[in-house]
């Protein structure tokens, strides 16, 4: 393995350096449609799950077959992407913000072999390369983030408990009898990259145990007042240690009853690990969303405390989600996304219906505006 | 402990006390180290045997040595 | 001839609503003119120096009361606020003011006889003014000397069989809506347990062992007259269980414009013909009323009892039969951390004599929790928010219920403890460590 | 003026004390007609405004006159309403818990002949003494505090503006033309003795400037350890000041910012009085509601943030009063409470309709949960 | 032959859904083909390597990653996210394995052309793997070593006219909807001033300066594809302030039955015929429509622009056509004091290049303030709860508006300030105690 300089002299940092360039400008990036009819879109339609037509007041038509992606994606399935895209959409695709693919295409009867070429793609094992869907009222994509793939304090992986779940969903993924969209997301620590606190279903993992402290190479490894002021609840404080042999070195305390089990001190300091086989596991959120269609955008409220993490399918989990999915399938009015669905019956029934059991974690209990979330009426349901 | 015992824990506590007369139930039952219930009756007894007395402010009830402290005198009624 | 000039308050001695110048003045003339012969225990003057006072105020646009920690009878941790005038040379009638409170009957039923009474001593031993009734439901002594307090206190126990109310880190005096006395929806006795728990808890009212206030009051219903939910660190509000009855010869009589929707207490504007689909059934909050075919159905399970529906067609339906009530903790002003409104503790109990239930799995584990770990002057409902609404149910040992919230928790912060997780939180680094180095 | 014992020895008060015995027990004083039909009644109806029948199942009927009550009330004044019961009600009357005065009659026929006579008492200055109302969808009795009459906090006299604002309100009060009941409450400072944090419209006192400071009596007056304590946001601490004369003595000083002007210390400590002229008036809240009828009980919003104190009448209040009552009655619903009126057509368009200036102040600053207050979606109107 | 044994990532090879596990596999085996004769700057095993360091947190159910401090590129704060497995002799290949950041172009639209540059440099310089594309929108170049981070550097600017995008206490890489690029409702052009920010703040967005990460994001209209409310510090919603633009005979079809209500979302299940009355009428939030004889109407004043209708009726109804766009300030996930969403801080503005009254009278002074009083990691939302929306007010000048909130406060704690109170606070206490006395 040879090293290849790029030209790049390090020596000279800033010989012929560029920065500050930015990303590509979009539009060298758009598809001749797009480009001609870009902010003259007259209206849009569904014609099948996961394809859409727009029409513009030229005319003009473009339509886009969305395919679900995986995100954690290959060089090689980018290239086989590009394929594709060169094979029927003049070498232009994009990606939606739930990371599916989008092929677009300018006339319909380009529609149905693009169709057929996605949809006769599969891997080894039988799953789709392109799965079709994920429009409408249905389950699109999950956003989800690392996961042990590739970050420090995840307390679940990321994209297998995605695969596990929209195995399962897969059928609302391709269809759309849901009574509105309902969107799921997936964030591995409770820092929640994404917009998991707003999904309709959210996936997040959680940790259940404080940091180990490895108190010998506590001042080896870390500053210690950065690990101190890491912490957002201040439960860590400074300490003198006497280790098995006798020696006393610098180290950390922590206060476990306050800790929340946050992983910040690991971000900041490697001898203060917390991840744990049985600590770590699920909690299950519901109810967020974003958009601001009748209703405000919503919270995701947590609806499952701890779930244990079961490799590699997690198929605890998968069932209270799919608990929940068919209760609002069945229950939900038209156009009512799970959060409205949840505040019209009433919490107390959301629980019934989807038969999931209330403890005492799910009450708030975090600081003050805990209170707001308790019952202040007689108005509740038997 | 009995109520005399009581009385003496608190008045020698009270008399230590620099620049503050006035009290709340619960310092008392620190001072006693007993849970509220149990210290409760020593503490009414001391008020019946007029070794405390009530200070209020409305709102909230004070407990101080009898004829102890600044406000008897603010408000003329010594 | 007023002993005052009070020009400002004068111009309050017009206009529809009754006066309350023009009813001191009549006291203070009353009392100049002392028609009874009364051997007055106050000075004679009081209310008009009280004019004095309240004109001076308003010409100052500032109180003219300095207060005092005057606690009231001996052996007693409340019933009178103690207060000064800061002016008393101008004003020596009310130099010394202080209030007694003294505990309401439930219901706030009254005889001629005993308000006579009242008045009697009053007018002798007080300044004759009065508020009937405070806030809290104590009918209020507006106005005495020290001296008095006691001669006051001695008089109503042996004269009037009556006891102060309270004030201070006590037990405050219980008060309740109509309820039952005389109101259809009424879904328990509200003044039989408001009296009984009166009764039952004297030594909380009077000797202060509280972190700071308590306060109990009982609505029948969920209309809630006495606003229990929004003032009391414990609100006992009625409900049921079971169906709404509901007659439908007389539903279809509010239909056909023969009884007037919600008993008339929309009469004084035209709203037009009434509308039960809009008037009710569209203003059902969960939506689980229908009419149709001249049948009205309630589907019962969906039913929050918000009374709506009752409340305008009160001769058509009636509250249910499996009677009781919600309790709800923590209501108070908005001292320090904003208001609170009471919350959710216990959806359904039966309220029935002697209230054994209610005493021994609500009240007392909540009193002791508070007992203890309260800090000075901290209400209930601030506790609560200090140590968690999870705090309250393991001091009670109720099951927790989605009834008891509005929704669950955004946040996902839940802390453990250390017993819940598999293993505890010891762990052995060196284990860790093989199978995950530095 | 001797003195007349009772009876009371106070060199032996436990001689003979009679102390724990309560309240007298309420079916005392039930009027015949109530104790025989109680926990049976039918159904009620508002016969005319303040006037109420309610039926029972023995076929027994009550009358209810319900009259407006001063609260602050004389001897004289009670025993003419003694004497009124005498004469019309056996003997008995109740009060409601809005301080209104309630007589009872067992019989149609005696309706008329009381109404008259309550009607026709007025007093000197042509004020009714016993007004008829209070009842349905109009405006019932403000209910208060003590304001200068007794209390050593207020802001603002309590009889003085419920006065002013009650013979605004009066056609209110006899008439039953508003969507729903309107509960009018006031309380002269921010403890608010009372329900006015959720009534439709509030009335508070409200100080804006810190307390003054009388360091030459400080030490003299009060224990410095317990104002300190008081004070709800820690704005005081001790402080040791040189006097004019150049005496050192023991005081306290106040983080002015800090100051919500609540008055505790002065409660405390009479050498920290904070009464003012101008400093001093009222705040209008509106929007809260106790009842969880259709909707759950509600918290009171702030309105106008200051008004100052115009003695005797307050007009700047009436009239800011009389706005809100008007704009609601105009425009809400049959049925709907002036909060959820406000929230019906938005805040944005309640200040409109009731012709109220939007000032910062009306925004939410106080702790963390002001977030909760703040727009946090596109729903609004222009 | 794979390098280890993955029995359970195995079992994540079967189902319809795509298989991350077969990617990586198919990755795996190209590298270890490699038919293009590549001369792999990272080791050419890394993909089989990720596979093993990820079976064993399958087994071990814990992360085999430790954090790193990397930050990048040679004058850049951000950028690159350092990562080292803990177990770097059982993996080798992945021992060093950071990923880059690549700011995507606007909208994410790309050419197969640059896709497979992207791919050929990635595959060279890194792992081959890629996130398409993280949670924030960059490109994600998942895994390399430390050399090869200039490198790749290096390659992207020169050869791809392509920078890094942010991580760190930076501005981080802006993102936005699909927008007027495909969809009918975009009230203004996303993508253009994505981009323009994007270029205008590089040196925000590379050089460390904040207390901490902020995020622009854009999202067309209410809908909010692009999730800005929710996770944006600063969101840019679009809307408008005019009318509604109703074609009358379209609204008909759709009441007809002849065109699918909501662009066909619903055609997985027999909803029954459309009803325009209760799915559009009833729903609005507001009640500010009517239908009646045919005709469509709309009271464009009470109207919340919530969408809804449009979205059911996407051929009858339109946007208005006075376009812009409100922004909302400070959402942020839940750490420390729960999530935030973006609160309304400018109800309406016109988005139109070069956007100097958005940048100069909201980004820059926002900025200004939050880089002068915000703590060492505090989110702009959170400074706005510590200081209060007022001091949001005071640093950018606008009007205070009742839009800016959802309701006015229940608290009346105003913190009056001493020059907004006449006469202010210093006072005379000799003064006061002529009519007030000890
Ligand atoms: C392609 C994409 C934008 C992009 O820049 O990539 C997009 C595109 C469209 N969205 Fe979206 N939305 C996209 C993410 C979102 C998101 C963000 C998210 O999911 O993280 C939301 C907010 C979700 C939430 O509220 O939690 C979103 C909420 C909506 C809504 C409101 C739905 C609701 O009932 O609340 C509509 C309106 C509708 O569906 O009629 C909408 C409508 C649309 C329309 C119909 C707009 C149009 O006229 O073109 C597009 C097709 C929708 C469909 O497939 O059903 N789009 N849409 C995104 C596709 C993601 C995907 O791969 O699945
Ligand atoms: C890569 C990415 C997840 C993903 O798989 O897509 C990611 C990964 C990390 N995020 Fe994130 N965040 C990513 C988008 C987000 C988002 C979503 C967004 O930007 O729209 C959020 C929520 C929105 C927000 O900013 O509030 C997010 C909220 C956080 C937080 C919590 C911040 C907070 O204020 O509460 C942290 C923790 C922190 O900042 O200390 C964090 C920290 C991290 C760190 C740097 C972990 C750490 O503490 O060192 C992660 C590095 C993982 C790795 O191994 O590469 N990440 N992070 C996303 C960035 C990819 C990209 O550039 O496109
Ligand atoms: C007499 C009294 C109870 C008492 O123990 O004294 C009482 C009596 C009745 N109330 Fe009440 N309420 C009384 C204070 C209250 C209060 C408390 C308060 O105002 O401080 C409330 C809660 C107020 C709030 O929500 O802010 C209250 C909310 C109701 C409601 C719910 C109204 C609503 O629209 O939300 C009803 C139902 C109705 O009006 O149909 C109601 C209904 C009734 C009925 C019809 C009950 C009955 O069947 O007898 C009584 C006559 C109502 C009338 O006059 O219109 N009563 N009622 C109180 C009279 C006060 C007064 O002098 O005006
Ligand atoms: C007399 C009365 C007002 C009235 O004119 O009716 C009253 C008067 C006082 N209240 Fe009150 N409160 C009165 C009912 C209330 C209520 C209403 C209720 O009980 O339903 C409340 C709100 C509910 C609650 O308890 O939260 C109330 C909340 C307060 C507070 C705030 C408490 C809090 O936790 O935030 C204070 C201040 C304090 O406790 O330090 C307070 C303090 C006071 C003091 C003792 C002032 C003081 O700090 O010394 C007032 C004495 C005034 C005087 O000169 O007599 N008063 N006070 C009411 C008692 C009469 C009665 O016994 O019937
Ligand atoms: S959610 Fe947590 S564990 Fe997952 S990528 Fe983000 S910071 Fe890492
Ligand atoms: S995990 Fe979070 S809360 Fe716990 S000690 Fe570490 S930094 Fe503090
Ligand atoms: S609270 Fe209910 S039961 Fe009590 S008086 Fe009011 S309506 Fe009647
Ligand atoms: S009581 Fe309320 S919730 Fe129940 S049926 Fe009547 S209106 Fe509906
Ligand atoms: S509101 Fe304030 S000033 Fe008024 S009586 Fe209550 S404590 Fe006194
Ligand atoms: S008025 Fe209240 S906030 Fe101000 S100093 Fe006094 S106690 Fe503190
Ligand atoms: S946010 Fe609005 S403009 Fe942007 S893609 Fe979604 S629907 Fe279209
Ligand atoms: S956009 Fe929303 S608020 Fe406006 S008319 Fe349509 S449904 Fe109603």
């Amino acid at each position: 393995m040879a090293f290849v300089s790029s030209g790049y002299n390090p020596d000279k940092p800033m010989a012929n350096r560029i920065t500050d360039i930015g990303p590509r400008k979009f539009d060298e990036f758009y598809p001749p449609v797009i480009a001609k009819n870009k902010g003259k879109w007259l209206y849009h339609e569904i014609l099948e799950p996961g394809i859409l037509v727009h029409v513009a007041e030229s005319g003009d038509e473009v339509y886009t077959i969305r395919t679900g992606g995986c995100r954690l994606m290959s060089v090689s399935h980018i290239r086989e992407i590009c394929e594709i895209a060169d094979k029927h959409c003049d070498g232009h695709l994009r990606f939606t913000t739930r990371n599916n693919i989008e092929f677009m295409v300018d006339s319909k009867e380009k529609v149905e072999p693009l169709k057929q070429d996605l949809l006769s793609r599969k891997q080894a094992g039988g799953c789709y390369k392109f799965p079709i869907g994920g429009s409408g009222a249905g389950i699109t994509n999950i956003v989800h983030t690392q996961g042990w793939i590739h970050c420090h304090t995840p307390a679940t992986d990321a994209s297998g408990t995605v695969k596990a779940t929209m195995d399962v969903l897969f059928d609302d993924f391709t269809n759309m009898r849901l009574p509105a969209k309902l969107k799921v997301s997936m964030a591995c620590c409770l820092n929640m990259c994404g917009a998991v606190h707003c999904s309709d279903i959210a996936i997040l993992g959680y940790h259940r145990k404080p940091p180990m402290l490895d108190h010998e190479y506590m001042n080896k490894m870390c500053e210690i007042p950065l690990a101190i002021a890491a912490c957002p609840t201040y439960a860590i404080k400074p300490a003198k240690v006497t280790l098995e042999d006798g020696t006393e070195v610098k180290s950390v305390s922590v206060n476990e009853p306050r800790c929340m089990f946050c992983g910040n001190c690991y971000t900041m300091c490697p001898a203060m690990p917390l991840a744990d086989d049985v600590g770590d596991g699920i909690v299950l959120m519901a109810g967020g969303k974003v958009s601001n269609r009748i209703s405000a955008p919503k919270f995701s409220k947590v609806v499952v405390a701890f779930i244990p993490n079961e490799m590699p399918r997690w198929p605890t989990m998968t069932d209270a989600i799919q608990r929940m999915v068919e209760a609002y399938a069945a229950d939900a009015n038209k156009y009512e996304r799970l959060g409205e669905w949840a505040e019209r019956i009433g919490w107390e029934r959301f629980f019934e219906k989807c038969e999931l059991e209330f403890t005492h974690h799910l009450i708030d209990d975090f600081r003050d505006p805990a209170y707001f979330t308790w019952r202040q009426t007689t108005n509740f349901k038997f | 402990m009995d109520q005399a015992e009581a009385a003496e824990k608190i008045v020698t506590a009270l008399k230590k006390k620099k620049g503050k007369s006035k009290f709340y139930f619960n310092d008392l039952c620190k001072i006693l180290g007993e849970k509220p219930r149990p210290a409760k009756k020593f503490i009414s007894k001391m008020v019946i045997d007029e070794i405390l007395e009530y200070w209020s402010s409305g709102s909230t009830t004070l407990y101080s040595l009898k004829g102890v402290g600044k406000q008897a005198a603010a408000e003329h009624e010594d | 001839m007023a002993k005052h000039e009070t020009p400002l308050l004068d111009q309050l001695e017009t206009g529809p609503w009754p006066s309350f110048v023009t009813d001191m003045k009549r006291e203070a003339e009353s009392r100049a003119k002392n028609e009874r012969n009364i051997e007055y225990q106050i000075p004679q003057d009081c209310c008009d120096d009280l004019l004095g006072v309240l004109e001076l105020s308003f010409k100052h646009g500032r109180t003219h009361w300095k207060h005092g920690g005057i606690v009231g009878v001996f052996g007693y941790g409340g019933g009178v606020i103690g207060r000064y005038c800061d002016q008393p040379e101008m004003f020596p009638g009310v130099a010394h003011f202080h209030t007694m409170r003294v505990s309401q009957p439930a219901g706030k039923f009254y005889t001629t006889k005993y308000l006579e009474d009242i008045c009697d001593l009053w007018e002798r031993r007080g300044s004759g003014l009065t508020n009937m009734h405070g806030s809290t439901g104590d009918i209020i002594f507006l106005g005495t000397t020290t001296p008095q307090l006691e001669e006051v206190f001695w008089e109503l126990g042996h004269n009037l069989n009556q006891d102060l109310g309270g004030s201070g880190s006590n037990l405050r005096t219980p008060s309740d809506c109509v309820g039952a006395a005389r109101c259809e929806w009424a879904c328990y006795d509200t003044q039989a347990i408001c009296h009984d728990l009166t009764v039952e808890y004297q030594d909380e009212l009077h000797r202060p062992a509280f972190p700071y206030k308590f306060k109990f009051k009982f609505d029948g219903c969920p209309n809630c007259c006495v606003a229990s939910i929004a003032r009391s660190d414990l609100a006992f509000v009625g409900t049921w269980r079971d169906d709404i009855k509901i007659d439908q010869e007389a539903v279809k009589a509010y239909v056909g414009g023969e009884l007037p929707p919600n008993g008339g207490a929309h009469a004084g504007r035209d709203w037009g013909p009434f509308d039960i689909q809009k008037e009710v059934i569209d203003l059902c909050p969960t939506g689980c009323m229908r009419y149709e075919d001249g049948k009205l159905e309630i589907n019962t399970p969906e039913c929050y009892r918000c009374m709506h529906c009752i409340c305008v067609m009160p001769r058509a339906l009636r509250i249910g039969n499996d009677l009781g009530c919600s309790i709800f903790a923590g209501a108070k002003a908005p001292i320090l951390d904003g208001a609170q409104m009471g919350s959710l503790i216990v959806p359904f109990i039966k309220v029935e004599e002697p209230y054994d239930e209610i005493k021994e799995t609500v009240i007392e584990p909540i009193w002791d929790w508070w007992m203890e770990e309260g800090k000075n002057r901290e209400r209930l409902g601030e506790l609560m928010k200090r140590q968690g609404f999870q705090k309250l149910l393991e001091v009670t040992g109720f099951k927790p219920d989605p009834r008891m919230i509005q929704e669950p928790r955004t946040n996902p912060y839940i802390f453990w403890k250390e017993d819940e997780v598999e293993g505890g939180f010891d762990r052995d680094i060196n284990e860790f460590r093989k199978h995950h180095q530095r």
